[in-house]
Formats: C-alpha cells, structure tokens, sequence
C-alpha cells in the first residue's frame, strides 16, 4: 500500500501542479464574471516563453533558470491576457468567442516564432529544467515522508500554497470581496462605487499570469521543449477543474488533485495484479468516466458566479 | 441656501428616446420630497443621474448650492448622496454585513477584511435607526423587507446625508410599509433629506412635503402637499381624471371552478410552507387572498399551476383533478396565470414582444401547424394585443427586455386574459405600476369576472384586495384562516387576521360558515 | 435602427477580415516575407485550380457541420466542447456500418448518415441527460466524452474492425459520398457529395431553430428556463433534445470524413480539431446558420490555402492562425467597430 | 515551387506529366511529404529529409529546385501535399509514415506516371516502392543490450500507439531481453500518443519506481517524458542506474544531464539511407517500381547506436555484435508480432 502510494503520490503531485496554477487563474477570472476559455491558450504561451527564456538564458542564470524562466512566463502571460480583457472586458465581446481567439493566437505566435527563431517546429530540449527534490526535515519523517516529501517538484507544493492564498485574497480580503462582488451582480458593485471594469480587467491579468505560470511549469516539469503538441487539451482540463471544484480555489485544486489520481491510477494499476487483466482501454478511459461519475454521484449542480459571462455595460438593465 | 440638492434643467437621451427632457427638481434640506410620475416617466432615470450612474447630456446639478459634477456612484457618495435601487443592488450569495461594506470594507492591519468591526459598526447603525437586519444571514436567506433595509444601511454606512429611495414600498407589505415611514421620520429627525419614488399617493400624502410631478419625462411642476389632494396629482401625473375606486356590479358566482383539499406543500427542505388548505374559487368572482408575505402564498400558486410539487391533497379545475399536472397540462385545463415576478416567470426578455405574446400557445394553431410556426399569425395577435391592452412598444419586434416595468406587465395580462381562462391567477399584478396601470388592471380583472370567469387575486396591497375582491380569505402561517367580504370587514381587521389573530377576536364574522 | 443592422451585420465582419488580412501582412513584413507572395501563396493554396478549390470545398464540409453543432447548443444556452468527440464517434459508426451492411446505395448510404447521426446524438446525449437531471455542467462532461470517444474509438478500430491494424478498409461504394465525377473534374481532390450535405443541414437548423416551435423552446430554455417552465415548456426535455441534434450534427460531420474524405477510419494519437475548430466557426458565424456556412467557407479556404504558403513563400502555416484569431477577435469586437463606424457616418454628415 | 503558376495549364491531364521523364537523368527530381510530426521531429521525417538533402548535395541540386518536402500539419494535408508536389513536377515522391499508406494508395493509382515511395509501410501498385525497416531487428539488438545492462532484471517499453508497427518494435525488444535471460520480465504500457509527454513521464515514474532500470520507449513526443523523468533521477541521484533506450534516431542528446548521460543506446532507423538509396535508383532509371524493399543490417538501415561509450561497455557492444551475426546468419528469427513473439519465447 504504502510503495503503491508512494509511486502514485508524487506523480499525482507533478502531473497537477500545472493544472491547480491554470485553474486558480480560471476561478479569479470566472469569479470576476469573465469567462476563460483561452486558458489553453494562456498555458501554450507560457510554455512557449519558458521554454525559449529557458533555452536563451541557461548560461546566464545557471540553476536559477527555471524560476527565472516562470516568472518571465507568468509576467508574458499577464500581458498577453490583457488581449482577452481588452476584447471581453472594454469591447464586450463574447468571452467565450474572445477565449477560442486566444487559443488559437496563442498556438499560432508560439508555432510561428518558434519556426521563425528556430527554423524548424520544435525547440531543443532545455538543459535546466525543474528537477525532483526532497524536501529538507520533512522528507525524513517515517511513512509521510517518503510519500510527500521525497522526490517532488518544489512547484508542487507552490501550487498548493498558491490555491490557499488565493482562497485568502478571494475570501477574506477587501480585493477579493469586490472581485466576487463584481462576477455576481456588477451594477450592485458599480453602485458601491466599484470600477467593473478594472475589477475585471486585474481578475482576467491575473488568470493570464497564473495560465502562463501553469504553462511555463508544465513544459518545464514535464516535457522539456516546445512544439506545437506540447500542450494539448491541458488548459481544457484546467477549465473542467474550475467547474468540478464550483470555482472555489481550494475546489478547482482539489479537482486537479483528482484528475491527477485518476492519471496516475490508470497507469500504475496496470501495475496492480487485479487489475492488470483490465482491458488497457478501460483503464485509458477509467480518468474521464471516474470525473462525470464523480460529477453526477456527489457533486452535481455547480452554480457558476451570476454575471459569469455577462459584459458588463455601464447603465444597462 | 436651503436646498441640499438642485438637479436643473437635466435632459437625458436612450437611443430612440428621451427619458429626461428639461426637468427641475429642488429638495430642501430635511424634507422629504417626493417624485411622481407615470411607468415609463423619467424617474429612475432622473434619480440614477443624480447618483453618477448616468451622465446627462444637458443640465447641471448642484449640493448645498455648489455646482458638481457627479461622474460615478463614488463621487456621489462623497457628497453624501445614497440611494435604494428600484432592482435591489444586492448580491445574493453574501452575508448582510458582506454587502454594506461592500466597496468600504474596514480592515485589519494585515489586510484582511475586519468582519467583527463591520459587523459592530453595521449593529449600531441598525440600533439608532431601528432598522433591525441580521449581519451574518445570506441575502437570499432573508425578506425581502430585510433587504431593503440592507440597502438603506448600506447608505448610511457610508455616510449619507440625502437618501434616494426608488419605489420602496412597491415590494414591501402592509406592515413593512408601516415600519419603513416610521425609518423615514427617524431619518429626518438626524438631520437626512429623502427623495422618495412611489406611485402611492396615499403615502406621499402620509410622509412627503413636497412632490414634483414628471409626465414623459418632462417636469410639470412641484407641489406642497398640504395644498393638495390625492385627486390632483393624479391628474398632474397623468393629466386627465383618475377614479380611484373602481366601479363594479355585484358579483354573481356560478359553479365551483377551482377546488381545493388539504393542500400540503413543502419545501426543498421538507419544511410546510402550506398546511392543509382549502379554497374555492367560482365562476363569476374575485376570490382575494390577503396575507403578509411569506405565508405560503407563492407555494400555493405554484402547486396550483404546476410549477411546484404538491405533497398531499387535491386540486380540481373545472371538476378535473389537476394535482400534480405539469404547467402545460394546467394551463391547457383552462387556468391563465398573471406571475408574481414578472422577469424570472413572465417574460421571455430576449424574445420580441411578439413571440413572448405567444408564449402560452405558440404550439396551437394558428400560430403554428406541425411545429411550423406562422409569424404572420403571432404577430397580427401581438399587434392587437398590445393595441387592446395599451403595451407601449417602439414594435411588436421590440425585445420585451426594452419595455417599462409596467408595460411589461400590461403584455403578460394581455397574453393571459386574451386566453379567457376559466381561472385567472393574478400575483400581485399591479405591482410597481403606476396608478393609470392600475386602474386599467383592476378592471380588466372585473371585465374577466363578469364575463363568468373565475378570478383568484394574491396581493400584498390591502387596498387592492379590499377594491377588487368580491370575496377575501385571509392566509397565515399555511392556511386560509378566515373567508370575509369587503362590505364587512375594513383593513385594520385584515390586519389582525393577517397577524395571526383569531377570527373571533378580530370581531369579524367568517363569511364561509 | 434595423437597416443600419443589417448594414453593420454585412460591414463588421468584412473590415474585421480585411483588418485581419492587413494584420498578418505586416506579420509577414516585420518577419522579413513578402505579403504579396504569402497571399498569392495562400491564393494559390485555396483557388489556384481545380484541385485546389475541390479540395477547399472538401474541408469546408465537415467544419459547416461541426460549426451548426456548436451553434446549435449554444442556441439553447449550452456549451458544446463536445463537437469533437461526436465527429469521432460519428466517423466510426459511419464507416462501421459502411463496411458491416451490405445493400444497394439508395439504402446504404442513408443508413451510413443515419447511424452516424445517432452515434453523435448518443455523445450528445450523455452530457445533456446529466445537465438536465442533475445540472452537471455540460462544459466538463462534453470534455470528458472527447477522450473518452477517442479511446474507445481507437480500441473497437484495432479490435473490431481490423485485427490489430491502424487502419480499416476502405467502404464499398454504395456507402460512399465520393464521387468520381467530382474527383475528374477537380483533378482527383477528394471533394464529395457531402457538402451537399451540410449545406442542406445548414437548412435544416435554420429551419429547425427560426421557424419551428422546437426551436422556438429551445431558444427560450436558453434565455430563460424558469418563463419556459411556466410556459409548459418540459426544460430537462429540451436541454437534452438540444444536445442530441447538436450531437446528430457533429456526427455527421464525422460521416464527412468516414464516408467522404477518406472512406476508412484510423486510429487517431490525438484529436481532429474538427470539433474544435468548429466552436470558432459557430462563435465566428454569430451561432445562425447563414453565419455558419460563411464562417466555415472562410475558416476553410484561409487553412487550405496555408498549405501552400510554406512551399510557395516561405511563410509558417501558423501565420493563417494568427491571422483567423485576429479575424475571431475583431467581429467578436463589434462592439468597437460599430462605434467607429458610426462616429465616422456621423462626422460624414 | 514557385513557377507552379506556369505548370497549371499543363497539368490537365496526368497521363504527360511524367512520360519523358525517365530519360532525363539531369533534371531528375524528388520531394517527400512528412507526417503530422514534421521536418524537424527529431525522429524519421528528419531523417528521411536529411537523406533527401544529402542525395540533393551530391548532385548540386537546392531545395525548392530539384528536391523540396511538403510539411502536413494534419491528416487532411496529406492529399493537397501529394497533389501539390505532383502538380510541380517531381519525379519521385515519398511519403514519410505508415499513416500516408492510403493517400499515397490513391494518388499512385492516379498518377501512374509519377513515381512514389512510401516509409514505413506497404502499398500495392507498380509505380510505387515501399519501404519498410527491420525494427524488430534494431529492437531485438537493443533489447539484448538492455538485458546485459540491467541489474535488477526488469525491463520496460513504452510504446506509442498500439499499432502493428510499434508492435514489431515491442517483440523485437522482448525477444532480444529474452534470448539473453528468459527471466527478464519486461513490462509494456502503451501511452495511446506520439505526443503526450505528461503520460510518458507517469509512465516512466511508474516504472522505474517499481524496479524497472532500462526503458525503451517507441513513442514520440511522448519519449520525451520518459527522458525528462529519467534525467530527473538521474539528477538527484547521480548513483542511480537508470537508462533510456532511444528510437529511430541516436537519442544520445537527449539523455544529456550534467555529466552524466541516460542515453544508453538507441535503436537508429536510418531513412535517410532508404531515402537515399532508393532516389538514387531512380535517377538511374532503375526505380524498383512496385517492389517492396526492406531495410536492414545488411543495408546499414538499422543500427544500434553506441555514441554513450560508458555504458556500451565493450562486453555489451560485443554480445550485441554477436547476436547481429546471428541474425545474418538466419540463425535466429526474430518474431515481428505478439503472435511469433509467444512462440519465440517458447522456443526458449
Ligand atoms: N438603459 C436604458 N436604455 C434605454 N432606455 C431606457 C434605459 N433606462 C430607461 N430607459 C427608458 O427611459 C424611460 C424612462 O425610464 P425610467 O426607468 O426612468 O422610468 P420610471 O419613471 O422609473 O418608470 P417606473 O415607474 O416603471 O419605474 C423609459 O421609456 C425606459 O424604457
Ligand atoms: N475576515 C473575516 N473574519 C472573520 N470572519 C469572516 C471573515 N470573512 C468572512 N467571514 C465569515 O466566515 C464565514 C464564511 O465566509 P465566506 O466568505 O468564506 O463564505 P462562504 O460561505 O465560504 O462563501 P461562498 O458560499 O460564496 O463560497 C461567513 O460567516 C463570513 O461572515
Ligand atoms: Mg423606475
Ligand atoms: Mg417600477
């Protein structure tokens, strides 16, 4: 039990640290009443730009690379969101319209430049990716050690760090009651002499660092280059993560956390002899089935923010 | 200068129309001043300017004799000017305390928001004003009388010195009404002005000074109260004579149309909200159920239309039990029915005025053969209905989203009378209309009676059930508890009964036994 | 107040394409190409000849189908993510059927868009029967169902349909939209029947969603399910009903390429990008069916002609993606362009 | 390419486009069409343009004049970029992966005057020569090299999609662990993508936490999470013994983690060599119209690579070299499918 779990852990661990940072972005711009689609696209941009920063700068920042390299992901992100903001927020385009658009901005800039930069469709590997460690002290305790402390991605454990700041600011603070005030009901907010429009504009900023930062660390964790299959379908799972945990911080980790398990489970069961004679597709499909089921059984309804999806124009009933 | 505020000369354009065109309005300090006009007036609109909402295109607007420029809600906040939304301006899914602070929250050292002093600070204004709400209870957990108090503390909180309130009383009972005038003369007595938006003259008579009169949205003068009646404002406002008793045969009630046993309906929570009612509704009468908001009246609605589960119990329409029908199947047994919130039930907002005309029968002929529909149909209907019933709409292609309120309103009675059900189930139909609306309404319902049909009337307004209803039963706590007439009972005995009070001790005699 | 909608309907859309065009022009001169040759490239690409156009007509097919799909959900207020996995679906089953029943044409090939329709609908189904009984959020089930039909898909082709192979055979004729007089006269592109097909679909939603009372509930579930309860509108029937036809359309557009394009079905390693590309044709195409046919008509000739760009150019393929999202973002941007438009009418005055 | 604005009114009918072209050795042209993986995969696309271009080296000939590939970027390019490549003349024309067999099917029938070649698979027609590789060979060898490096006795493959070619690659690889040690149990997982690295690196992680020191991936982009979780150990524990065992080209690179390498050996698939040799045959007059070529040892097209020489210690090389000999010798044959796999391994 314990070796099972200590194989399972730490890949559940790496597998959603991408998704939890992508989908925190998700709930502050959902919770904003912005709907983000494009998270897919935020993440290929952040993959993109930690990548080439990476690839470009491994001399000069040595072992810091890969952190400088997120932060100059999450910092790339945050701008190029503002593209999303600029059309849905001010231009009240349809967000979901605006959303699709950024996907496919993003995968084409990416491609582009990478074929322009690199004359060919793929970066090379990056030399100074993020690599395994223990965690000092706590990886020596007995039993839990082994399984959380050993051989993790420090990113990991930011991304957990990082779903409960983000429940505090959402939750506890002044920015973050007027944030969620603003994805409710935006003209009660506009009454109490909240800016709509700037409330929102941070909240889709926000999503856009955290989408690069999800992207940045996903290719830096886990795939090494940057191509145009190097992210695919995960902003898609980082926006179900947002749904399936209600677009409440500490939900949308915990569902990244369960698509996480559910991977990892249908991999190292082929491992568990009872179930190695499972036909191999049920165990592909075993994640997905295992979501809705969990979906239909005990989550069910999700109400998402009132105003999600809304434009918000000043004066309007 | 005496004048707390001066909106001079304001003019303010919608795309296709001019809600404010010239209009003038002075308040003095510590009066309460009223602004009456027809649906559709300016009102709002004049009221949402002063408060930054809306920039004019025209006019100035003055604080204490000092020319402002109010941009946004923030500014006129700054200059001590708080309004209440006709729509409340509450988000649901936070606490009481959550949304006055909303936009001022006090905080701790480290940032975080200082719920405790919020809450302290929330109670003491509520203990000086006696405006008594529950800090830590979620919006949609409380009455709607509640949140309107949350939404005057929400003014005061910040630090309001005039108060604007638009249409309070339009979704408030008897009872709340009461309490709000006694908040309003407590505000005075601090030292606030109120500008208040009612089309009750009988309350502007009651509580205001002075009143300014807006028709079209331009202003047609203002007025002391204590040199006029009732009589001429409205004929100010409207600018003709207005009967305010509504003039009626007496009824002549045929055959059982609605039936209804022991009713039981409860809740998502299992809790009863109606408790083993029974009611009967004939052909030729106004049956008026009278009750203070929250006694199951909205239960008792949906579990006769269909919109609601039934626990136990019958209903029959027309000798047929309908209990437990799906709405289509109900309204298909002859039931019309006028719903109590006219956004979330009545209307299609995003369908033109036409296609929300249809909304009831667009599966019959003539309005389509085999799921085809026929537009030329619908909209010859639309047209003559909104002729009939006076809807004021640029077209029939107008999204309903555009109309008033109280045109609104006038195209779901139009669409549901037109159907001449044998029943017609009115929720508070005049609400928020203006009182040519509801003069109009009242007798539509009294044309629908004496043409033989049944009508079952659910309103908060005393008055109107008193006016309209041929018969009253009172409801309390689930139950109907007493069956009067008009002839024989007045409101302060309603009132009692509404109460809870018994029939005995409310000195009425119960006309059913 | 309508005319100068119907005007801005036909001018935004046209200044966003041209404001995209300009935009990926300059792309093309700050990365050192030629936005002459790109663009005759891309011309070249997508009308250059015969070949070309037949082939241009070949992807806009399935990306019309797709596009009513999405729009079709959308229409009653539901987001269809699951276009993608209906066209897998629908592509097996139509080359399933294709290959397990044998009967003369007339029959066959109905049955083959038939069943391919119902394989989508069932996709379709699932998402919906959940949003409508429990209110799981149709977004993350359609998802799911993706990778789902994806996997499974591959499994019964390995398994079921061949012995361990990649590929199926190819179906008989008498299951076939191919057709050799199409192929002759486009120089053997691989144009089909079938978008005579999805341009009568597109007739068909029209129909179905303008002219019906079935659309009619459906656009009211949409707006407003509490009014289209009071008004006897069964709300979980019609939510589900929607999924199904957006289904049936998404699978059909699987049938495109089963029956259409390639006549076998493959294992895929990853997704069509049909269905994807399919929630940018409906959004682009204003969710109406008109929109649809001209967004799937743009979407198509700007990825065919791309083709060419590398070869004839030099120029990346991903250009034509910049330059479709700038396209998305602009008529997506109406708003603004409107305001410039009527600002400028009026300093015209 | 770009005088194709001139050709088109000639290309009406295929029948001339190719009639004179046999004899004209000097203006004898090639062009390939590559698979969703593109030009620079890294793996057989990059190969077989790398063949192309040396080919067009030798013979003074440019890209775009004389050789050129045709990039798809998904399953629909496949057509338009044969068409496209047709359309502009070239004489021979190859089409990279198993996944252009019926496209190519098609057009070959077509256009039976233009010459074709597809890698990685069969196809029926006179105009065509088919390419295909002794992988299961490659595999076979490095499967024995594995089976001498192990220490732990357990051995992984990761393969892309469950498909008769990686198959091959799959049987090769437990045939060879095998022959060397029938107790060496290898586990297979199947990641159902060429580029899905998440799912490789989950994989890999599985595996080697699990005992598991060799694997030997046949997958892509996927690989590149296997690589990225075995350089990760690596770098944690430099004292580790772990390997990667590459495919279709010298993975050594890959493998780079300080100064440390995981890259045991790859099993190189020379296309290029294919590409090459068959361009070159037909420039000769002597294309080997609708025969079915298979590359091998004997053609230098299957190679184990031994660039990481602290690993391939001379005994492993040797024991590699030995059962080569084997092979040529038609001593051993090595199964291709998981049919002649279980019957190999009976045989044992
Ligand atoms: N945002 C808006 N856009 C367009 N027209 C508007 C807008 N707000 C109000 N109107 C129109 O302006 C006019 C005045 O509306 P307003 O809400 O001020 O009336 P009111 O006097 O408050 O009516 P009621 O008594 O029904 O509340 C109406 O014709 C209304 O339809
Ligand atoms: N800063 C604070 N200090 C003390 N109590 C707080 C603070 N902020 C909120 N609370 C209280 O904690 C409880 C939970 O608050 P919170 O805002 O998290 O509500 P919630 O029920 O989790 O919200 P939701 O239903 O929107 O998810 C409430 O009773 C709230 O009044
Ligand atoms: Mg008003
Ligand atoms: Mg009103």
């Amino acid at each position: 039990m314990i070796d099972i779990l200590q194989s399972l852990i730490p890949t559940v661990l790496f597998f959603s640290a991408p998704l939890i940072f992508t989908a925190l972005g998700g709930v502050f711009s959902e919770r904003s009443g912005v709907v983000n689609i494009g998270l897919e696209g935020l993440m290929v941009m952040g993959a993109f730009v930690g990548i080439v920063f990476n690839l470009t700068f491994a001399d000069v920042f040595g072992s810091w690379t890969p952190w400088v390299s997120i932060i100059v992901a999450t910092f790339i992100g945050a701008i190029f969101s503002i593209i999303h903001a600029v059309a849905s927020v001010s231009f009240r385009a349809n967000q979901v319209v605006s959303g699709v658009a950024i996907n496919m901005l993003a995968l084409g800039i990416g491609v582009y430049l990478t074929k322009q930069w690199y004359g060919k469709g793929q970066t090379d590997m990056v030399s100074e990716p993020f690599f395994r460690t223990d965690i000092p002290i706590l990886a020596d305790i007995p039993i839990i050690g082994p399984i959380f402390f050993q051989g993790i991605y420090v990113t990991s454990y930011i991304a957990i760090i990082f779903a409960f700041i983000a429940w505090y600011v959402l939750y506890r603070t002044p920015f973050g009651l007027r944030l969620r005030a603003v994805g409710e009901h935006p003209m009660a907010a506009d009454t109490n002499g909240i800016n709509v429009y700037r409330m929102r504009y941070i909240a889709v900023i926000l999503s856009g660092a955290l989408g690069g930062l999800g992207g940045s660390v996903f290719a830096l964790t886990i795939v090494s280059n940057f191509s145009h299959s190097t992210i695919v379908g995960q902003g898609f799972m980082a926006l179900a993560a947002v749904i399936f945990g209600k677009w409440h911080p500490l939900g949308a980790m915990g569902a990244a956390l369960f698509f996480g398990l559910a991977q990892s489970l249908s991999v190292v069961s082929g491992g568990i002899p009872v179930l190695q004679d499972v036909p191999q597709v049920f165990l592909l499909i075993a994640p997905y089935v295992l979501t809705i089921l969990a979906l239909a059984g005990f989550i069910g309804r999700a109400e998402a923010p009132r105003a999600n999806g809304e434009p918000y124009i000043k004066g309007s009933r | 200068m005496d004048h707390v505020i001066e909106m001079l000369n304001i003019r303010k354009e919608f795309p296709g129309i001019v809600a404010n065109d010239n209009i003038t309005v002075q308040v003095k300090q510590g009066e309460i001043h009223a602004l009456l006009g027809e649906n559709g007036a300016g009102k709002s609109t004049l009221m949402n300017v002063l408060f930054g909402l809306y920039q004019p295109e025209q006019g100035e607007i003055r604080v204490k004799g000092e020319k402002v420029n109010i941009t946004n809600p923030n500014i006129a906040n700054d200059y001590g000017i708080g309004m209440v939304h006709q729509h409340f301006m509450l988000v649901e899914p936070f606490t009481v305390t959550q949304n006055i602070i909303l936009g001022s929250e006090p905080t701790t050292k480290s940032g975080k928001i200082n719920i405790k002093k919020a809450e302290r600070e929330i109670q003491e204004l509520s203990d000086r004003y006696g405006l008594k709400v529950d800090p830590t209870a979620k919006i949609s957990d409380i009455s709607v009388g509640m949140q309107q108090r949350v939404e005057i503390l929400k003014t005061l909180y910040r630090g309001a010195e005039v108060l604007i309130f638009d249409e309070p009383t339009a979704v408030l009972t008897p009872q709340e009404i009461n309490e709000l005038i006694e908040i309003m003369r407590s505000l005075i007595k601090e030292g606030k002005s109120i500008i208040l938006i009612t089309h009750k003259l009988k309350e502007i008579m009651e509580v205001c000074d002075r009143c300014t009169v807006i028709r079209k949205g331009k202003g047609i003068g203002t007025v002391n109260i204590k040199d006029t009646t009732t009589n001429e404002l409205a004929s100010l406002m409207v600018g003709r004579e207005v009967s305010f008793h509504t003039e009626k045969k007496k009824a002549v009630p045929g055959q059982t149309i609605l039936e209804i046993e022991n009713l039981l309906v409860k809740d998502a929570r299992k809790v009863d909200l109606v408790k083993g009612l029974n009611l009967e509704v004939k052909a030729g009468e106004i049956v008026g159920i009278a009750g203070v908001d929250g006694n199951g009246q909205s239960e008792l609605i949906e579990a006769i239309t269909g919109l609601r589960k039934a626990n136990s119990g019958s209903i029959k329409l027309n000798n047929k039990a309908i209990t437990n029908l799906n709405p289509r199947k109900v309204t298909e047994s002859g039931l019309g029915h006028i719903p109590q919130d006219r956004h979330k039930y009545g209307l299609v907002l995003d369908y033109p005025v036409a296609e929300n005309m249809v909304l009831q029968t667009y599966y019959k002929k003539p309005y389509s053969k085999a799921t085809v529909l026929n537009f030329k149909e619908v909209y010859d209907k639309a047209e003559s209905l909104i002729k009939e019933y006076d809807v004021r709409t640029p077209s029939a292609s107008t999204l309903a989203r555009a109309l008033s309120g109280g045109n609104q309103q006038k195209a779901i009675i139009g669409r549901e009378v037109d159907r001449s059900p044998d029943l017609l189930i009115a929720a508070q139909p005049t609400r928020g209309l203006d009182v040519g609306a509801i003069e109009f309404i009242h007798k539509k319902l009294i044309e629908e009676r004496d043409k033989g049909k049944a009508i079952l009337l659910v309103s908060f307004e005393l008055d109107e059930i008193m006016d309209v209803s041929d018969r009253i039963a009172v409801m309390f706590d689930g139950k109907i508890v007493a069956n009067v007439t008009p002839e024989n009972t007045n409101e302060q005995q309603l009132g009692l009964l509404m109460a809870g009070s018994q029939l005995s001790e409310a000195g009425v005699h119960n006309d059913s036994e | 107040m309508t005319q100068n909608n119907r005007l801005f309907g036909i001018l935004v859309p046209v200044i966003s394409v041209l404001l995209g065009l300009l935009a990926g022009a300059i792309i093309m001169l700050v990365s050192g190409y030629s936005p002459i040759e790109g663009y005759a490239a891309l011309w070249n690409g997508a009308f250059g000849d015969a070949f070309t156009i037949g082939e241009t007509i070949r992807r806009i097919t399935p990306l019309i189908l797709t596009g009513l799909a999405v729009a079709f959900a959308f229409r009653s207020g539901l987001f269809n993510i699951g276009a993608e996995g209906q066209v897998i679906v629908g592509w097996l089953a139509a080359v399933w059927v294709g290959l397990a029943v044998d009967a003369p044409m007339i029959l066959h090939l109905p049955l083959v868009l038939i069943v391919a329709m119902l394989a989508g609908a069932l996709w379709g189904f699932v998402p919906g029967l959940l949003k409508a009984k429990l209110g799981v959020h149709e977004v993350i089930v359609t998802i799911m169902m993706n990778y789902i039909a994806l996997f499974i898909t591959n499994e019964i082709i390995r398994n079921v349909l061949t012995e361990q192979e990649t590929t199926t055979e190819a179906i008989p004729a008498t299951a076939s939209l191919a057709s050799e007089w199409l192929q002759t006269l486009t120089f053997f592109s691989r144009m089909h029947y079938g978008i005579l097909v999805a341009l009568f679909a597109a007739i068909i939603m029209w129909f179905i969603v303008q002219r019906t009372t079935i659309g009619y509930e459906l656009k009211a579930v949409g707006f407003n399910q509490h009014a289209s309860r009071y008004a006897g509108m069964n709300v979980s029937k019609n939510i589900i009903l929607s999924m199904v036809i957006s289904g049936a359309f998404a699978g059909l557009a699987g049938a495109m390429e089963g029956v259409g394009t390639y006549g076998t079905i493959s294992v895929m390693s990853g997704f069509t990008n049909l269905g994807f590309d399919g929630i940018a044709v409906a959004l682009l195409g204003s969710n109406n069916a008109l929109g649809v046919v001209l967004a799937a008509i743009l979407f198509g000739v700007l990825k065919e002609g791309a083709g060419q760009m590398p070869t004839s150019a030099g120029v990346p393929t991903e250009l034509v993606d910049i330059i479709i999202a700038l396209i998305i973002f602009f008529v997506a941007s109406s708003y603004i362009i409107r305001w410039f438009l009527l600002r400028f009418k009026k300093e015209g005055k | 390419a770009c005088g194709s604005g001139s050709d088109k009114e000639e290309k009406e009918s295929s029948g001339d486009s190719g009639s004179s072209k046999e004899a004209a050795n000097e203006d004898f042209s090639a062009a390939m069409v590559t698979d969703i993986g593109g030009v620079d995969d890294k793996s057989f696309n990059q190969s077989a343009w790398e063949g192309l271009q040396e080919w067009g080296k030798e013979n003074g000939l440019e890209k775009g004049n004389g050789f050129d590939y045709a990039q798809s970027n998904e399953k629909a390019d496949y057509i338009p970029n044969l068409n496209r490549l047709i359309r502009d003349e070239y004489d021979l024309i190859f089409g990279i992966g198993f996944e252009l067999k019926e496209d190519l099917q098609k057009v070959a029938k077509q256009y039976p005057d233009t010459h074709f070649a597809i890698v990685d698979d069969t196809i029926e027609a006179d105009n065509a020569v088919s390419i295909t590789f002794k992988e299961h060979i490659g595999s076979f060898l490095v499967g024995v090299a594995a089976a001498q490096k192990t220490e732990t006795n357990k051995l992984g493959f990761v393969g892309g999609v469950d498909s008769p070619l990686i198959n091959k690659f799959e049987s090769g690889f437990i045939a060879g662990a095998k022959s060397v040690n029938p107790d060496i149990e290898v586990e297979v997982e199947y990641a159902e993508s060429f580029g899905d690295p998440a799912k490789g690196k989950i994989i890999a992680s599985n595996m080697y936490n699990n005992g598991i020191d060799i694997i030997y991936h046949a997958s892509g982009g996927t690989g590149n999470g296997v690589f990225n979780e075995a350089k990760d150990i690596k770098q944690n524990d430099p004292e580790r013994k772990i390997w990667v065992i590459g495919v279709d080209r010298d993975q050594h690179e890959e493998g780079q983690i300080g100064d440390h390498n995981v890259t045991l050996t790859s099993m190189v698939k020379r296309v290029d060599v294919a590409v090459k040799n068959v361009t070159e045959q037909a420039m000769n007059g002597e294309f080997p119209g609708g025969e079915k070529l298979e590359f091998g040892l004997e053609e230098d097209a299957i190679n184990v690579a031994t660039t990481n020489e602290d690993a391939m210690t001379k005994e492993i090389v040797d024991s590699v070299n030995e059962w080569k000999e084997k092979i040529l010798n038609g001593d051993v044959e090595v199964p291709q499918t998981h049919e002649e796999l279980k019957g190999f391994i009976d045989s044992l």
